[in-house]
C-alpha cells in the first residue's frame, strides 16, 4: 500500500504504523464515565467498507493521519493530518 | 581539576566504523562517499501560530525563508531542512558561534541541539541514485526528487533524513542523515549496495 | 460408508465406483432447533459436537461459500496448547485432547501429527517469561520442557545458532503439539455430523437476523428465511459484520494475517519452531512443503489478501532463523482475515439478545482451538452454561478488567 | 559424451561456436551457449528428466517455459543446491551440474515406483480414510513413510553463500513481458518520454516471436524485434529487465519482481548479488505475459515424448533442437499444424496428425499431404505408449477403428490460456469467454491493462496492435503525448481456431491432468462422486493445481472434467484464480540483505567502542548492544565478574552507560499540563532544576513506561523513558498531542541520539565527578541535591547535564554530555575515579542492584500490571485525569486477591531462586488452581550472599513473613521462600542521600 502523506507525499505503509478507529472520542477529564471509557477503549465498529482509522507516520514526519480505506479493497480515498481537528469533541 | 581540553577529544559517529579509502568493483568508482564531520545541527520547532514570527527572524539573521514543504533552504553558512509540519533542522557547517543562533531562536521555537545526534554522508557520482534504490522507498528520478528536496524515511530499517544538492559534473548528490546509534548497520547496507559499482570514501567538513 | 484401510481395498477393487459423498447436499428445511451461521472449522466442530454430545440433531450449519472456505483452509495447520494464563490453558489443553482423539471419533483421518512446538528464546528475559510459560502449563497439566542452547542445538542444527543478530539461547518445547491436515479437519467434521442428520447448506449466505420479542428467531439468507430455536454465530473474521445485523459492536478488528507455503522438499525440519526475536514461525507438511508464516500485516482489512512489507519480514525471518533457505523458494501466499479481539483471546458466550450466541474473536488461535471451539459452543448453546474451561471467554470481561492478554499488549489488535 | 545427436545443423538462436559443458545426473554432455537446460538435453536424446510426485512415474520434459511440471532437477551442489528448478527456464551456463531428484536410488531404476503398482488405492484423498489404526502408528509409522515418499527435490543442507539485495523502483508504465505485446507498448509509450520498466522472465526478449517463424511488415519477424529492442535501448527513460520475473500485484500499482542477476552463472560476479527482490511502483501496467499453452487429459499423456506442441516449435525454431525424429501431431486447432510445419522444415518426419475437428477441411487435407503426415481428421490419441521413453501411440479416428503408430514424439496442441494471472492477485475473477473457450481476464486491478495473449487476443497482429494502443494510452495518462492511434505494423495472416478437447475417454491407463501432483481424471471423478465439487474442494482434495507448477496446465483440464461430471458449463463450475507469486520465488530474494547480524539495525551506544576496550561482554537488550558486564582476566564465570562490580560500586564507585535510555525534549507553555495528563503523578509543581520519577499508564489501565522528567526551565522538560520502549513512548507523546489535545502549545523531539549518558554510582561518585565536572559548578550535597537536575559543564566549557538520581540506591547521578564526547567522558572519569578503584558494571550489576533496591523494571513492567499490583497505586493522583485512570478502576483490576509486587528470599541461603517459578502454597498440590503468582526478576546479592527475588503473588503486601514454595518444573526447582519486603538493601535510603 501507499499512503499519500500530506506533509511528505506517497509513501510505502511500511513507512506508517496503523493504531486503529479514528472516530472513537476520548472521553476527556474527570466527568467521564468508566462504561464511555470502556466503549472508547475496547469497541470498535470495525465496518467492510470506508474506515476512518489512525496511522502514525513514524518513519517520516511523525506526523498522525487519518486515512478513509476500504476494509475491502484497501483502497484510499483520503488522508488528513489528525492535528487539524480541535480537542473537546468529547464522545 | 581534570580541565586540560587535549583530554576531552571529541569522536565523531563514524568512528570505528567506516574509514577513508575504496572498497568494492575496481576501476573507476561509481560512487562516492563523504563522511561528513564537526557540523552544527539544531531541531527547531513552532506551533502554527508561531511559525510567522520565526519565520521573520529566520529571514533576519540568516536570510533565509522557512521552507514550509520537504526542501531545503540553503545560505552561504546555513542551510534549513525541513524536518515536519512546524519543525526544521538548521544546519551549519561549522559548530562555532552556533550556540548564540540557538539562543536568539528559542524565543520563537522550541530549539534542542543535535549536532551530535545524527551521522551524515554526502553521497555522489553516476551510480549514488542506484545505490540509493536498494534501500530508498521514494522515487529518486530527477524529476520526481528535484534539486532541494527533502525527505524524511526509512533506508533499510534505519531511519533518515535525505535532501538533494546541486548536480556535480558526475552525477546528482545527496546527503543523508542517519541515527548516529545505527550508523555501523547503515554503513552495513551500503557497503553491500555500493561494492558492484565500486565505492570511494573521504572525510570531510559537513 | 466407514472408512478404513479395508473399504479402501475393496473400493480400489472396483474402480472406486462406490463411494458416496461425503456429506449431503440438502435444500435448507423452514426451521431447526440449531442454526450455526458459518461452515468453517468452528461452525462444524459444533455442529458434530452438538449431535454427537448432546444428541441435538436437528440443525443446519449454513456457509455462504463452500465448506471449509474461511480460515480453517488458509492456516498453518500448528496445533498447541502452550498458553500462559489460567484463561486459557485449559480450554487448549481441552482441544490437544480433543485432536488426539479426533481420528477415531470422525472416522476421518486429519493427519493430526504430534511432532512437537519448539519456541526459541532469544535472551535471558525471554527464557524466564518462557519458564513463568512452562511452568504455567506445568501446573495446569500441559506438558512442557524448557531447552538450553545445546539442546536446541542438537534438535535443530540448521539454525543459525552463533552468526545471528539474536543469537538462540534456548527453546520451550511443548512435544504434544504439532500439526494437522486442516482442510481435513473441516471435512471430517461435516461428514461425522452429516451422518448424524445435520444439514450442511452450502452457499446460503446468512442476510439478516430475525429478532422477535428481544429474541432470535430466524435468519434470511440467500436461500430463503429459516426459523430456528437457537442461533449461533461462528464466523470469525467476519463477527462484527454478522453481529452489526442485530446491532452488536464487538471489541474485535478484522485483519489480514498471511501464510505461505514454499515448494516440496525432502524432510527438513521434523517440528514445528517459532523464532523469538521476530514473528515467524515454520514446520513442513507431509507434502514436503514448508509452511509459514509471522505478524499480521497489521491494519484493518476483509480484502483476504495482504501486501509485501509483511511479506519481506517473514522471508527475512526465515534467513535469519535458517539461512540454508536461501534457495527454496515460496511457492503461494496467501491471506485470511482474523477476528483480532481486544486482548488477543477469545470469546464463546451468550449475547444481550436471547437466543444468539457468540464464538469469536480467535486471533491467530482458530486453527488449533477448532476441536474445544466446537466442543464449548456446543455445550454452552445445549446446556445454556459455560464449559468449565470456557468461563473466561466472556464479553463482559472488558467492561470487569478480567481480561486474558497473554502478551500483555494491551487494547491494540494488531499488537497481539 | 553422448553428442547433440537431435541438434539441428542450422537455425535457432544459439550459438553454435561457443560450447558449454554440463552434467546431468553425473553424465557429461555439452551444450550452446542460448540454450536452456532442456534444449540442452533434448539436443543429447535424453529425454526421461524426472519421477512424478506420488506414483514415481518416468517423466520428461513438455513445456518450453515456466509452467514445467514434470522436468524438475535440483540444480548446482553443495549449499548453493537448488530443489525443484525448472530445466526449461534454466539458462545453460559452463560447468553446470544438474540431478534428478524424487527417485531411489536412480532416475531410470526408482524402486518408488512401486507405488504405481498398489496405485488404485492410493486415489485423491485415499489418506483420509485410512491410517487411523492405531491411532500411535499413525506419527511412528504411516507419517514418516508418507513423508519420505513424497517432497521433490533435497534443500540445500548448509547457510547459503551468496549476497542478496532489494531494490525500489518507480515508473510510469510497467510492461510484464518482451513479447511482440509488450514490446510495442514499451515502444510505443517510451518514444514519447514516458518512464518505462519492461520485466521479462526470460533471458532473451521476444517471447513468442523467438520460437515462431513470423513476418512483420513483409520481414521476418527477428528483424522488427531487433529493431525494436535497439530503439528501446536507446531510449534513456526505458529501462529493460531481462531475467526478471513480475511475480505479484499488491494494493495500489505495487508489483513485487525477482531479478536473476546471477543465475546464468555458476556463482554470482564479484560484489554481485544473486538475484535482487524488486518493489516496482507503477503508475499503470501493462500485461503482455503471453499464454500458456494446454494440453490434453489421455491415458499415457504424461510419457516422456509427450510435449505441447507450442514447446516443440520453441525446440526447434528457438534451440535449433529436434525434439524427436518421427513425430505425431495431436491437435484440437490450427495452431497446432505450425509445429508440424517446423518439424518438417527441420528435416523430422510427421507420422500423422490427429486434428479432433471432423470436418476434414481440403486446405488441411491438402498441406497434411503436402507434409506428408496421415490425417486423422475427428481422431484422437487413446493412449500413448512407452516406460521411459514414448514408443508409439494408438489412434482412435473418427469411426472408432484404431491405428497403432510408432513415433518418439507426440505434440499436443489444445490452444492456450491467457497467462492472467497478476490480474487475479487482487481477487479479481477471470472471465469465461465461450467464443475463446479459454479464461480471460476479468475486472482488472486499478492501474493494469492487459494486451495481446495475455487478454486472449491470441494472434501477433492483435499483441501489436494492443501494445501500441495501451503504451500509448500509458503516456497519455502520464501527460506526455496527446491521444490518438500510432501505425502498427502488419503481420502475415494467421489461423486461430479451435475445438478444444478436455479429454480422451474410454481406455485403460493413467491420463493425467496434473502431471507433478499425479492427479488422474479418474481422481476428479472421485472428487464429483464424493461431493468435492466447488472449484476449492476439488483442488484441495484432489491437490490438483498445488504443486510447484502451480496449475498452470491442469487447472483448466481438471475445471472441465468436473463440469463434464456434474453436468455443468465450465464458468458454472468455478474460475481458476491464481494467487501469487506467479512462479516460486526464492526465500533469499525477498529477505535481501537483512539476513544474518543484518537481520535488524544494530544500534550501538557513543561509549561502544570504550566498553570493548575494557573487554565487556555484550549483550542484546531489543535494537541495541549492551555492556552486560566487564570480566577481568582470571574471573571464570559472568557471578564472579558481577559481585566484583556490584560491591565495587557500593564500596567506592562504578560507572555504567545509560545512553540507551529515551529522552524527550518537551517544550512549550503547556509542557507541564501535558505531564499531568500522560503521567499519573503530578508534575505542575516540579520546580526548575529537580527531576521526578514518573509512572504513565496506557488508556487501559496497564503500566506502559516508567522514568525520571526533569525540569530544565519554566517551560522545559526533558523526558526519560526505558531503553524498551522509548520508541513506543514518543509515538504514544505524539498521539496524544495530534490527536487527544491538538490545543496544548507543546513542542517535543527525541534527543536520544544526542547524548551520552552514564550513571555515576557508589559513594565516592561525588568525588569522583568533582574531577570532570567544570569547577564554576557547585556539586555539593547541599548545592546539587538529591533529584536535582541541571546544565553544567564539563572539561573545560562542554555542555553536559548532570542528575542526581539513582538505580542502585547509592549516591548517584546520571552526567550526559554530547555524544561526540561520550569515549571522553568514560575516560575522564576513569582517570577521576582511579583513586577510588572506579569499575565499570553492565547491565547484570545494573539488574543487581535494582533488584537489591526493589525497582521495577522490564520484567515487572510487562504490559499485565498496574501500578497498584507493583505498589505504586499511592502515586495516582486523584485529582486530574490522566491516561488510563479510568480503566485502571475497573472490578478485576482492585481486587485485594490480584497478584501484587513483593521480595522473596529463599529459606536456604544457598539455594537459588529462578524468574518464572510459580508460587504455590506449602503444602498444597502443584496445580492451576492453587497458583498464586510468579517470580519476576532474581538476582544474587553479594551483599546479602544470598538470592534474592521479586515477584507478583497474591495479596502480596499483606503477607509479608509467609512462605511459599517456588517452582519451577521446568528446570526442576522447588526452593521455600519467604515474602518480604522488595527493598533488600538499604531500606532507610541512607546512601542515596549521603
Amino acid at each position: 500500500m501507499r499512503i499519500n502523506c500530506p506533509h511528505c507525499g506517497a509513501r510505502d505503509a511500511q513507512e506508517f504504523t496503523y493504531l486503529g478507529a479514528a472516530d472513537p472520542q476520548r472521553p476527556d477529564g474527570l466527568a467521564a464515565t468508566e462504561a464511555a471509557m470502556t466503549d472508547y477503549v475496547y469497541m470498535r465498529d470495525n465496518p467492510a467498507g470506508p474506515h476512518r482509522e489512525l496511522w502514525y507516520h513514524g518513519a517520516g514526519c511523525h506526523s498522525w493521519l487519518i486515512v478513509t480505506r476500504d476494509t475491502r479493497t484497501h483502497a484510499i480515498a483520503l488522508v488528513e493530518p489528525a492535528k487539524t481537528r480541535k480537542a473537546g469533541a468529547a464522545a | 581539576m581534570a580541565e586540560t581540553a587535549t583530554s576531552w577529544d571529541p569522536r565523531g559517529a563514524w568512528a570505528g566504523i567506516a574509514q577513508p579509502g575504496s572498497f568494492g568493483a575496481k576501476g573507476e568508482a561509481g560512487v562516492f562517499a563523504i563522511m561528513l564531520e564537526g557540523f552544527g545541527l539544531a531541531s527547531v520547532i513552532a506551533e502554527p501560530d508561531t511559525t510567522a514570527a520565526l519565520s521573520q527572524t529566520v529571514e533576519a539573521l540568516l536570510g533565509l525563508t522557512l521552507p514550509p514543504t520537504p526542501r531545503i533552504a540553503r545560505g552561504p553558512a546555513h542551510d534549513i531542512v525541513w524536518a515536519g509540519p512546524d519543525q526544521w533542522l538548521l544546519r551549519t557547517a561549522s559548530r562555532n558561534g552556533f550556540t548564540g543562533l540557538l539562543s536568539e531562536l528559542s524565543a520563537h521555537a522550541a530549539v534542542s541541539e543535535q549536532s551530535d545526534a545524527r551521522a551524515a554522508l554526502r553521497l555522489s557520482g553516476p551510480r549514488a541514485r542506484d545505490v540509493l534504490a536498494k534501500g530508498v522507498m521514494l522515487d529518486l528520478h530527477p524529476t520526481a526528487f528535484a534539486i532541494g528536496d527533502v525527505a524524511l524515511t526509512n533506508v533499510a530499517y534505519v531511519g533518515a533524513h535525505l535532501w538533494r544538492l546541486d548536480d556535480a559534473a558526475d552525477g546528482p548528490v545527496f546527503e543523508i542523515l542517519l541515527p548516529r546509534s545505527m550508523a555501523g548497520s547503515f554503513w552495513s547496507w551500503f557497503v553491500a549496495s555500493a561494492r558492484e559499482f565500486g565505492c570511494r570514501v573521504a572525510s570531510g567538513r559537513g | 460408508m466407514r472408512y478404513s484401510v479395508f473399504s479402501l481395498l475393496a473400493q480400489a477393487l472396483q474402480g472406486h465406483k462406490g463411494w458416496t459423498p461425503a456429506w449431503r447436499d440438502p435444500a435448507p428445511k423452514p426451521e431447526y432447533d440449531v442454526i450455526i451461521i458459518g461452515g468453517g472449522g468452528h461452525g462444524l466442530a459444533t455442529a458434530h459436537y452438538l449431535a454427537s454430545r448432546h444428541d441435538i440433531t436437528n440443525v443446519a450449519v449454513l456457509e455462504k461459500g463452500y465448506l471449509g472456505s474461511g480460515n480453517v483452509g488458509r492456516n498453518t495447520t500448528i496445533i498447541r496448547s502452550n498458553y500462559l494464563l489460567p484463561g486459557n490453558t485449559p480450554f487448549y489443553e481441552l482441544s490437544m485432547k480433543l485432536w488426539e482423539g479426533l481420528e477415531e471419533d470422525l472416522n476421518y483421518n486429519a493427519m493430526v501429527s504430534q511432532r512437537g512446538v519448539i519456541n526459541l528464546y532469544h535472551s535471558d528475559a525471554q527464557r524466564d517469561a518462557f519458564a513463568r510459560r512452562g511452568n504455567a502449563m506445568r501446573l495446569a497439566g500441559v506438558d512442557a520442557e524448557l531447552l538450553g542452547r545445546e539442546q536446541i542445538r542438537a534438535m535443530l542444527p540448521y539454525l543459525d545458532h552463533d552468526n545471528a543478530r539474536f543469537p538462540i539461547h534456548g527453546g520451550l518445547l511443548q512435544r504434544r503439539g504439532g500439526s494437522a491436515r486442516h482442510d481435513a479437519v473441516a471435512w471430517g467434521y461435516a461428514r461425522a455430523a452429516d451422518s448424524r442428520g445435520v444439514d450442511m447448506i452450502q452457499n446460503c449466505e446468512v442476510t439478516g437476523i430475525t429478532v422477535a420479542g428481544g429474541r432470535a428467531v430466524g435468519v434470511e439468507t440467500s436461500r430463503g428465511p429459516i426459523r430456528a430455536k437457537k442461533i449461533a454465530m461462528a464466523v470469525a473474521g467476519n463477527s462484527s459484520r454478522v453481529a452489526a445485523m442485530v446491532g452488536l459492536r464487538l471489541p474485535i478488528e478484522s485483519h489480514v494475517l498471511q501464510a505461505f507455503v514454499s515448494e516440496g522438499l525432502k524432510p527438513v525440519i521434523d517440528t514445528v519452531v517459532t523464532f523469538g526475536a521476530g514473528h515467524f514461525y515454520i514446520s513442513q507438511s507431509d507434502k514436503g512443503g514448508l509452511v509459514f508464516g509471522g505478524d499480521i500485516d497489521g491494519y484493518n482489512s476483509y480484502a483476504q489478501r495482504g501486501n509485501l512489507p509483511v511479506i519481506e519480514d517473514v522471508m527475512e525471518s526465515a534467513m535469519a532463523l535458517w539461512p540454508g533457505l536461501g534457495r527454496v523458494r515460496m511457492l503461494r501466499h496467501w491471506g485470511g482475515v482474523m477476528d483480532m479481539s481486544m486482548d488477543g483471546s477469545p470469546i464463546i458466550d451468550f449475547t444481550p439478545i436471547d437466543g444468539l450466541y457468540l464464538n469469536s474473536g480467535w486471533c491467530y488461535g482458530g486453527f488449533k482451538a477448532t476441536p474445544a471451539s466446537g466442543f464449548c459452543f456446543a455445550h454452552l448453546i445445549a446446556t445454556g452454561q459455560p464449559h468449565p474451561v470456557a468461563t473466561a471467554y466472556r464479553l463482559d470481561r472488558f467492561a470487569t478488567g478480567r481480561l486474558i492478554d497473554e502478551k500483555g499488549a494491551g487494547a491494540q489488535p494488531n499488537l497481539h | 559424451m553422448s553428442g547433440q545427436s537431435f541438434r539441428l545443423a542450422s537455425g535457432g538462436l544459439i550459438d553454435r561456436t561457443r560450447a558449454l559443458a554440463f552434467r546431468f545426473d553425473g553424465k557429461s554432455y555439452e551444450g550452446h551457449a542460448g540454450d536452456t537446460l532442456a534444449s540442452a538435453l533434448l539436443a543429447n536424446g535424453v529425454r526421461l528428466v524426472g519421477r512424478s510426485f506420488k506414483y514415481h512415474r518416468p517423466r520428461g520434459i513438455l513445456s518450453a517455459g515456466p509452467e514445467e511440471p514434470n522436468a524438475l532437477v535440483e540444480l548446482r551442489t553443495g549449499a548453493r543446491r537448488e530443489p525443484n528448478t525448472r530445466a526449461t527456464v534454466v539458462e545453460l551456463f559452463d560447468g553446470l551440474e544438474a540431478a534428478s531428484q524424487n527417485r531411489w536410488p536412480s532416475l531410470a531404476f526408482d524402486l518408488l515406483s512401486l507405488n504405481g503398482l498398489v496405485s488404485p488405492a492410493l486415489v485423491a484423498g485415499f489418506y483420509y480414510k485410512t491410517f487411523m489404526w492405531p491411532a500411535a502408528f499413525w506419527e511412528k509409522l504411516y507419517e514418516p513413510l508418507i513423508r519420505r515418499a513424497a517432497g521433490l527435490g533435497r534443500a540445500a543442507g548448509a547457510e547459503d553463500p551468496d549476497h542478496y539485495e532489494k531494490a525500489f523502483a518507480f515508473c510510469d508504465l510497467l510492461v510484464v513481458g518482451g513479447g511482440p505485446a509488450g514490446l510495442a507498448a514499451a515502444l510505443a509509450a517510451g518514444r514519447s518520454g514516458t518512464r518505462v520498466i519492461l520485466c521479462d522472465e526470460d533471458f532473451r526478449l521476444g517471447g513468442r516471436l523467438l520460437a515462431e517463424k513470423r513476418e512483420i511488415d513483409g520481414k521476418p519477424a527477428a528483424e522488427w524485434l531487433a529493431a525494436t529492442l535497439a530503439e528501446l535501448e536507446s531510449i534513456p527513460e526505458v529501462r529493460i529487465m531481462p531475467r526478471t520475473t513480475v511475480f505479484g500485484l499488491y494494493d495500489h500499482g505495487i508489483y513485487g519482481a525477482v531479478e536473476r542477476v546471477g543465475d546464468h552463472l555458476p556463482e554470482p560476479a564479484p560484489y554481485q548479488p544473486r538475484q535482487r527482490g524488486w518493489r516496482i511502483h507503477a503508475r499503470r501496467a501493462i500485461l503482455a505475459a503471453g499464454a500458456l499453452e494446454r494440453p490434453i487429459v489421455f491415458p499415457g499423456n504424461d510419457t516422456p515424448g509427450v510435449m505441447l506442441a507450442g514447446a516443440a516449435r520453441a525446440y526447434v525454431n528457438r534451440y535449433g533442437v529436434l525434439p524427436g525424429r518421427e513425430a505425431v501431431l495431436f491437435t484440437a486447432g490450427d495452431d497446432g499444424w505450425a509445429t508440424a510445419h517446423a518439424i518438417t522444415a527441420a528435416g523430422g518426419k510427421v507420422a500423422a496428425i490427429v486434428d479432433t475437428r471432423k470436418d476434414a477441411d481440403p486446405a488441411r487435407k491438402a498441406l497434411a499431404e503436402q507434409l506428408g503426415a496421415r490425417l486423422f481428421a475427428g481422431g484422437v490419441i487413446a493412449h500413448a505408449r512407452g516406460g521411459r521413453q514414448l514408443d508409439g501411440v494408438t489412434i482412435r479416428d473418427a469411426s472408432g477403428a484404431t491405428t497403432a503408430l510408432a513415433c518418439d514424439l507426440l505434440a499436443v496442441s489444445n490452444g492456450w490460456n491467457p497467462t492472467l494471472h497478476l490480474t487475479s492477485h487482487q481477487n479479481g475473477k477471470p472471465a469465461w469467454d465461450e467464443t475463446l473457450q479459454c479464461f480471460v481476464p476479468g475486472t482488472l486491478p486499478a492501474g493494469l491493462t492487459v494486451a495481446g495473449s495475455a487478454a486472449g487476443r491470441f494472434t501477433l497482429a492483435q499483441a501489436l496492435d494492443d501494445g501500441a494502443r495501451l503504451g500509448r494510452e500509458a503516456a497519455v495518462d502520464a501527460g506526455l503525448i496527446p491521444a490518438g492511434a500510432g501505425p502498427v505494423p502488419a503481420t502475415d495472416p494467421e489461423t486461430t481456431a479451435l475445438t478444444p478437447v478436455w479429454r480422451v475417454k474410454g481406455a485403460k491407463g493413467k491420463a493425467f491432468v496434473d502431471y507433478q501432483n499425479d492427479v488422474t481424471d479418474k481422481d476428479v471423478e472421485l472428487a464429483a462422486r464424493e461431493g468435492f465439487r466447488p472449484v476449492e474442494h476439488l483442488k484441495r482434495y484432489t491437490t490438483l493445481g498445488m504443486a510447484t507448477d502451480q496449475g498452470k496446465t491442469s487447472n483448466l483440464g481438471g475445471l472441465a472434467i468436473m463440469a463434464e461430471q456434474t453436468g455443468r458449463t465450465i464458468p458454472q463450475t468455478g474460475t481458476t484464480t491464481f494467487r501469487p507469486p506467479y512462479t516460486p520465488v526464492a526465500i533469499g530474494a525477498l529477505a535481501g540483505h537483512h539476513r544474518g547480524k543484518d537481520f535488524r539495525p544494530t544500534r550501538l551506544a557513543p561509549t561502544h567502542d570504550w566498553s570493548r576496550e575494557q573487554g565487556a561482554v555484550f549483550i542484546e537488550a531489543g535494537q541495541w548492544l549492551r555492556a552486560q558486564y566487564y570480566p577481568k582476566p582470571g574471573e571464570n564465570d559472568w557471578l564472579t565478574t558481577v559481585n566484583r562490580e556490584v560491591l565495587a560500586v557500593r564500596a567506592g564507585v562504578g560507572i555504567c552507560d545509560v545512553s540507551t535510555l529515551g529522552k524527550i525534549d518537551i517544550q512549550g507553555t503547556d509542557a507541564a499540563e501535558f505531564l499531568e495528563r500522560v503521567y499519573i503523578n503530578g508534575w505542575k509543581a516540579l520546580p526548575v532544576g529537580k527531576a521526578r520519577y514518573g509512572l504513565m499508564l496506557r488508556e487501559d489501565g496497564f503500566v506502559m513506561d516508567d522514568g525520571t522528567t526533569s525540569r530544565l526551565g519554566e517551560r522545559h522538560f526533558l523526558m526519560t523513558t526505558t531503553t524498551a520502549n522509548a520508541g513506543k513512548v514518543m509515538q504514544h507523546l505524539e498521539f496524544c498531542h495530534q490527536v487527544l489535545w491538538p490545543d496544548l502549545d507543546i513542542q517535543m523531539v527525541s534527543v536520544s541520539e544526542q547524548w551520552a549518558q552514564v550513571a555515576v554510582a557508589g559513594p565516592k561518585a561525588r568525588e569522583t565527578l568533582r574531577g570532570v565536572v567544570d569547577s564554576t559548578h557547585d556539586i555539593s550535597n547541599e548545592a546539587f541535591p538529591y533529584l536535582a537536575a541541571r546544565a553544567i559543564t564539563v572539561g573545560g566549557g562542554i555542555p553536559a547535564r548532570l542528575f542526581r538520581i539513582s538505580f542502585s540506591g547509592e549516591l548517584a547521578y546520571e552526567l550526559a554530555v554530547p555524544a561526540d564526547y561520550g569515549d571522553a567522558m568514560m575516560r575522564a572519569l576513569t582517570r577521576a575515579g582511579e583513586p577510588f578503584g572506579i569499575t565499570p558494571y553492565g547491565t547484570e550489576a545494573l539488574g543487581v542492584m535494582r533488584i537489591e533496591k526493589g525497582h521495577v523494571a522490564g520484567n515487572e513492567l510487562n504490559g499485565q500490571t498496574t501500578a497498584r499490583d507493583l505498589g505504586l497505586g499511592k502515586m495516582m493522583s486523584t485529582k486530574k485525569d490522566f491516561i488510563g485512570r479510568l480503566m485502571v478502576g475497573r472490578q478485576a483490576l482492585i481486587e485485594k486477591d490480584r497478584p501484587s509486587f513483593v521480595g522473596f528470599r529463599p529459606i536456604d541461603s544457598a539455594q537459588r531462586l529462578r524468574a518464572g517459578a510459580h508460587f504455590i502454597g506449602i503444602g498444597k498440590a502443584a496445580v492451576m488452581e492453587n497458583d498464586e503468582g510468579y517470580m519476576t526478576s532474581v538476582a544474587y546479592s553479594p551483599h546479602l550472599k544470598h538470592w534474592m527475588g521479586l515477584g507478583l503473588i497474591r495479596n502480596g503486601a499483606g503477607r509479608i513473613g509467609e512462605r511459599v514454595r517456588a517452582y519451577d518444573p521446568v528446570r526442576n526447582g522447588d526452593v521455600v521462600v519467604e515474602i518480604c519486603s522488595p527493598v533488600f538493601v538499604d531500606p532507610e535510603g541512607t546512601h542515596l542521600h549521603g
